[in-house]
């Protein structure tokens, strides 16, 4: 068993379709909050299988899509220094900066390099002991482990040229706000990834004091129409509990050494989100002890004045209250070729989402 | 977010672990994973090891599909 | 954003559309150069004639299965072939950064010279330039390629009307390539058994036209992969083309790097694989003689024409979803989300 | 110091014609590439075709005279020309580096398409490949050609036998071109009012096939210079030629520069500039004719052929004294002494 | 006018030759110890002009044949250093070292930029602070002022990352040498160019002492006609005198402008010259006080230990012993394209000269 | 050694002076020569005027050929 393809077969699938079908009875909006969820839910025509009654709506789960603006325009002020080299992810290469981003850039002639993870950013550190390498933290609490590790393995060999410029955000917070700014949503597609750290308890709060249904997804199709079947039978029913649907890489308790490193190196702080605002206890940052590491702290550079997006309705995209279609800019003045927003810029963006996947009602 | 799939984990060395990704093999970080074993799978995300995958849960969830009575 | 070239302007897909469009095919205006088929087919002083041209600048020069040599010829004897042309005559133009090693350069030379032969076609006239110390990565290689129009496809080359409910075959499996080359990149440290499918598919095309196959169609895979080569199709043709994605062919290994990487195999490079359009009677014996070639072992259908008015590519999933595929808007990056 | 890929390898001399023998010629074996001439002569399906194919590289991208657009369209078409030829379609392939300007590249393709118009060919098939910044300088183009072989040339285009007695002519002043080039580079720190000599010399060389003049043999100079292309015809039409200095025009200019940098402007590169071999007596008509055109207005006999088996190039100074004129060696370096 | 076509006229030539072939009588060897003399007398192909019975030799007066193989090498080694640029003569480029070139170096990644002047080779250092710009400083006393005048204005404008790495060489004793090593000439035609910084003084030693004819000549043809039949005419009347061929460009008393802040900036010392070893105060190295812009003093490198020539036979040559064609590799083991000996790779160098230049009595 | 041509001052400013090379401009320093004049013309060497011509003794020398007797 390999966990992949054993979750796509077409006749379970079928079942369960046909379930959610029988089930259905009034109309549901779910919300997945994980571009991962996003993607997988256009990649497979999830939307093309359900009946029209069930509404899924795209959340903030793109740590890229959430990122604020200013970061970016922090980010290719690095770029711009000579002797700094960015390693980033590739999510972060074309996200539009106020006037630039980390791709023109590059191609303006700095040098940033894409990495697969935080220690081949460290191991550069490490092979240019001339440069200073600024490693670009993006992701929710899945990818802030990994930050951690480095930091912590560049604290223990000494390393003097790395330094991270954090925007790990955290996801709880924001799927609040989500509900505070009044977006009306019968349940959330839990994400299942930052659910295998920080375990299902983080959720508690939304499905006490919320009143919604929370129910832990895995990725797959069958993952995701059963996760969609036990949120129409949490509404049918009139409950609110946190099911862990993706029972097998879920521990209630998430995984406490990945969560014992987190809280060593980081500590939380407010933060702006694109389109969201700010919002309270929402990010990481490097904790005073870890300063050294810590590239806004460690090393000065004037940053442009952020410009605000012209027409891009993206923030309220995030917080579910419209779709892509809604904008104006959609397919025409902003395009995965041409991104306007943060929410074309990846793959799993709503937006990138959408415009590559477009479920076949819209097709046809 | 958060990309990850299942790998198999097929040695160990310190903090790293060859890891193969449907028979690629790639070196993990495995820091952040309780007692690592070669034959486990876990889930791969940004270089590191982030969960293992519990077998039986897998077959579980399988299982219960299957055994989900058609409506119709 | 727009004034400067980026790496997707290179990479098969939108980007590299609208820069065709806007600039070549503006400028240039010639009626084949715009029908942007694999290769120009012309009329020289009475006689018909097939011309291409590519330019191969990967990195690293040398992956498993193959390398940069071995590509320029069978990219160009490719685009060739897939138009019903017989290749015959190659040119060779090499840039080449100073301090290159004269050894290496022998190796790829003699790979091409290997190739060439294998496939059938001459390299005829060449041309050598050396750049400065760091104006250049190693080596870049231009192939351009001439061949005729044999009677027998004359027909094909003039294209069948392709109808609704004609099928789509490939001729094995998506994405080694770009895999094989990925892997052998010192940034992306991934160790497989992926080979490059970089081969010269012209005897292997010329197996259907000598045995006067209705084909209907043909273009090899590169750059864009699949997804962005049936969008031309669909484009070119004005037809509607729905896959299923579970019939389409993809290693294991490969789908697990992608998966990873965050990346799509229906996206991924191929340098040895050809789509062909036939009508569905005669589907099964244009298998059977692709299958008989080893180039052809792992042929299948994986869709088929759904509309004889159209410009959509439409893929079903595992499950049977639908959704829309697009071309390719950028180069792949490997992403985490 | 032989396994390194050095300047003078592509500089057109001796370096490279012992690159492209020891690799090129060797490994890729075929009697047409042997030949070194400027274009292969083909038969395809028995129709005769020129084939030639070029990299341009140059540095930088616009100088007086013209840009890499206009010399990528010129050179080609030249290399069709002055085998015979009809220069009917290029291709043109891209190498573009990351963050290019695309009004830049714009800029070119308009200077491409104005002079593949000027001269007649098309631009029917085309490539695009990006590079990662710092992988390239800027903008690389290979153009290929072909051309038909009119009726009227044929016997052109196999050589009539070359005699002693027959002279040289060349169309006008020598290095124009690469002073131009060099004059724009920032390292060069002269300012000049010369242009380059970059033009297309088809209608030209047409004019005089069209009159059924005796042409015996034409190659357009390029890098390696008027010494290096007689060395080449010296040794492949197995003749003594003998040229007299004061009557190669070079202008005062270019004289000046090269005379500071220790230049001989028998070895600088010119992209408008072919030499003809004609009988003595046919001599005064080709020139005549040469005449008529813009681009032959100061066209002039400098030297003969002196003998029908031989191989050696022999220059008479301004003073009567004679010395063995060789191929270039390497680039050319600017120097002190 | 405009002193250059107007000594190439054909018809003068022809006077003065006709007049050369009057007046020999018994045999002459002269030896021209100007590189730029032998390429002149090779490309208007002279040689072919004059009685057999006069006899031309080349002398030492390239400066870069005669520049030892170690100074190549420390060349070499600086050019290996990181965040350094060598700045040089397009003339050193492909001179042999004991086991590379600068050329090579240059494909192989190192910095290294062909400069026309040594102001130029300053620039550089003034617009890369960062680096440090080593100016290999060669040439004879017509170079040598361009070199001093580099330092002054480095020192004036203080940039501390311009160096020079000296073989200026002198030419009077290297002139004294070869008579001393036994070299049997019957005259020299004297350097023009190093004579207008130097004047004619330099030459009365060598006239007086070792009682040769020294005419300093001019490059056109009938500079150096006018030259040969000066000498003859010294050689018939046994007369043994300093004459001035050159007279529109050599003042008796040469620059003194530029032999002052030679002076200023130089001093003289002992110095290896390739084939002819050791010579007394042949060489200027920067005087005490400008120590700070002598890169050897300043940048300690390690060299590689000097392999000598095989076969080379280029030190006879520059002393007139031998011609480049009795050289077993001249032309197979050693060409322009693989130079083995520094005459080779020269476009004055003796030996490159004979190959490009080759007489009419060697062709036919 | 010492490639070395005659070139014409057109200009000059401080201890540089735009020189022409039959036509070609070029900035050439004038340290090493006393009292420059534009329409001088001096010996241009690795950037330098390093000398000025004497019309009058080149003149001198020309004539002094023509006015030889030929021997024959
Ligand atoms: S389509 Fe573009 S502009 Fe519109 S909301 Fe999405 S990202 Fe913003
Ligand atoms: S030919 Fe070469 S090896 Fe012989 S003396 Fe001259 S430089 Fe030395
Ligand atoms: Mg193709
Ligand atoms: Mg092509
Ligand atoms: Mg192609
Ligand atoms: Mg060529
Ligand atoms: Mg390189
Ligand atoms: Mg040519
Ligand atoms: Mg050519
Ligand atoms: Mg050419
Ligand atoms: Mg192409
Ligand atoms: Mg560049």
């Amino acid at each position: 068993m390999k966990y992949v393809h054993e979750y796509r077969n077409k006749e379970l699938s079928q079942k369960l379709i046909n379930k959610i079908h029988h089930s259905a009875k009034g109309k549901y909006t779910f919300m997945e909050v994980c571009g991962g969820h996003t993607m997988a839910i256009q990649k497979f025509g999830i939307p093309s299988l359900l009946p029209p009654k069930i509404k899924l709506l795209s959340g903030p789960g793109c740590p890229v899509c959430v990122t604020e603006k200013s970061y970016i325009d922090t980010a290719i002020a690095y770029a711009r220094l000579s002797n700094t080299i960015i390693a980033t992810f590739g999510d972060l290469m074309r996200i539009p900066g106020s006037t630039s981003s980390l791709e023109l850039e590059k191609a303006r002639g700095s040098d940033v390099t894409i990495v697969l993870s935080a220690l081949e950013a460290l191991k550069i550190a490490q092979n240019k002991p001339d440069k200073k390498i600024i490693f670009l933290a993006i992701g929710f609490e899945t990818t802030a482990p990994g930050s951690a590790v480095a930091v912590v393995q560049a604290s223990k060999a000494r390393v003097k040229n790395f330094f991270i410029l954090s925007a790990h955000k955290l996801m709880p917070p924001a799927m609040k706000a989500i509900v505070d700014e009044g977006v009306k949503i019968d349940g959330y597609i839990c994400p299942g990834h930052v659910s295998t750290i920080t375990g299902s308890a983080i959720y508690d709060d939304i499905a006490r004091k919320y009143s919604l249904p929370c129910v832990i997804s895995g990725f797959e199709p069958l993952d995701l129409l059963q996760t969609i079947l036990a949120l129409v039978h949490q509404v049918n029913e009139k409950h609110s509990t946190v099911e862990i649907q993706y029972a097998r890489a879920v521990q209630p308790n998430g995984n406490p050494k990945a969560k014992a490193i987190m809280k060593q190196i980081f500590c939380e702080t407010d933060s702006e989100w694109r389109g969201m605002g700010n919002i309270p206890k929402s990010k990481l940052v490097l904790s005073e002890k870890y300063q050294q590491y810590d590239a806004e702290k460690m090393i000065p550079v004037d940053v442009e004045p952020t410009i605000s997006d012209k027409g891009c309705i993206c923030g309220e995209i995030l917080k579910g209250l419209k779709t892509p279609l809604d904008c104006k800019l959609f397919g025409s003045g902003c395009t995965p070729e041409n991104p306007e927003g943060a929410c074309m810029v990846s793959g799993e963006g709503a937006c990138q989402a959408y415009y590559r996947y477009q479920s076949q009602t819209e097709i046809t | 977010m958060c990309l990850s799939i299942p790998v198999r984990i097929e040695s160990i060395e310190g903090s790293e672990a060859v890891v193969s990704i449907n028979g690629a093999a790639y070196k993990a970080g495995i820091h952040l994973i309780d007692n690592p074993q070669v034959g486990d799978y876990v889930l791969l995300h940004a270089g590191f090891a982030i969960q293992k995958i519990s077998d039986h849960e897998a077959r579980e969830t399988l299982e219960l599909i299957k055994q989900m009575k058609s409506p119709f | 954003m727009n004034d400067y070239i980026r790496p997707g302007h290179g990479s098969g897909g939108k980007l590299m559309h609208e820069l065709i469009h806007d600039i070549f095919f503006r400028h240039f205006g010639h009626h084949e150069l715009k029908k942007g088929s694999d290769s120009a087919l012309l009329q020289s002083n009475g006689h018909r004639l097939a011309f291409t041209t590519d330019s191969f600048v990967v990195n690293p020069l040398f992956f498993p299965g193959g390398d940069i040599g071995k590509l320029a010829v069978c990219g160009t004897v490719n685009d060739l072939a897939v138009c019903g042309a017989i290749p015959q005559y190659l040119s060779a133009g090499f840039i080449l950064e100073e301090g290159f090693s004269i050894a290496e350069l022998e190796k790829i030379v003699i790979s091409m010279a290997r190739e060439a032969k294998n496939s059938g076609v001459n390299i005829v006239t060449g041309d050598t330039k050396v750049v400065h110390k760091g104006m250049a990565d190693k080596l870049f290689i231009n192939t351009s390629g001439i061949g005729y129009i044999p009677e027998y496809a004359g027909s094909f080359a003039n294209n069948r009307k392709i109808k609704k409910g004609d099928v789509l075959i490939i001729n094995g499996t998506l994405g080694d390539h770009a895999i094989a080359v990925l892997s052998e990149r010192e940034d992306l440290p991934f160790q497989s058994t992926i080979k490059s499918d970089c081969a010269c598919l012209n005897h292997l095309i010329h197996s259907l036209l000598e045995k006067k196959l209705h084909i209907k169609f043909m273009r090899d895979l590169t750059r864009g992969g699949l997804a962005t080569c049936l969008n031309e199709i669909a484009q070119a043709q004005a037809i509607d083309i729905e896959i299923n994605e579970t019939r389409i062919p993809v290693k294991a290994s490969v789908e697990g790097i992608c998966e990873t990487l965050g990346f799509d195999p229906l996206y991924l490079a191929n340098e040895g694989k050809v789509v062909i359009i036939v009508s569905a009677e005669d589907a099964s014996e244009v298998i059977e003689t692709l299958k008989a070639d080893d180039l052809g072992k792992e042929s299948t259908i994986i869709g088929k024409v759904t509309s004889e008015n159209g410009k959509k590519v439409i893929a079903e999933s595992a499950i049977g979803g639908k959704r829309l595929l697009q071309m390719r808007t950028g180069e792949q990056l490997p992403r985490i989300c």
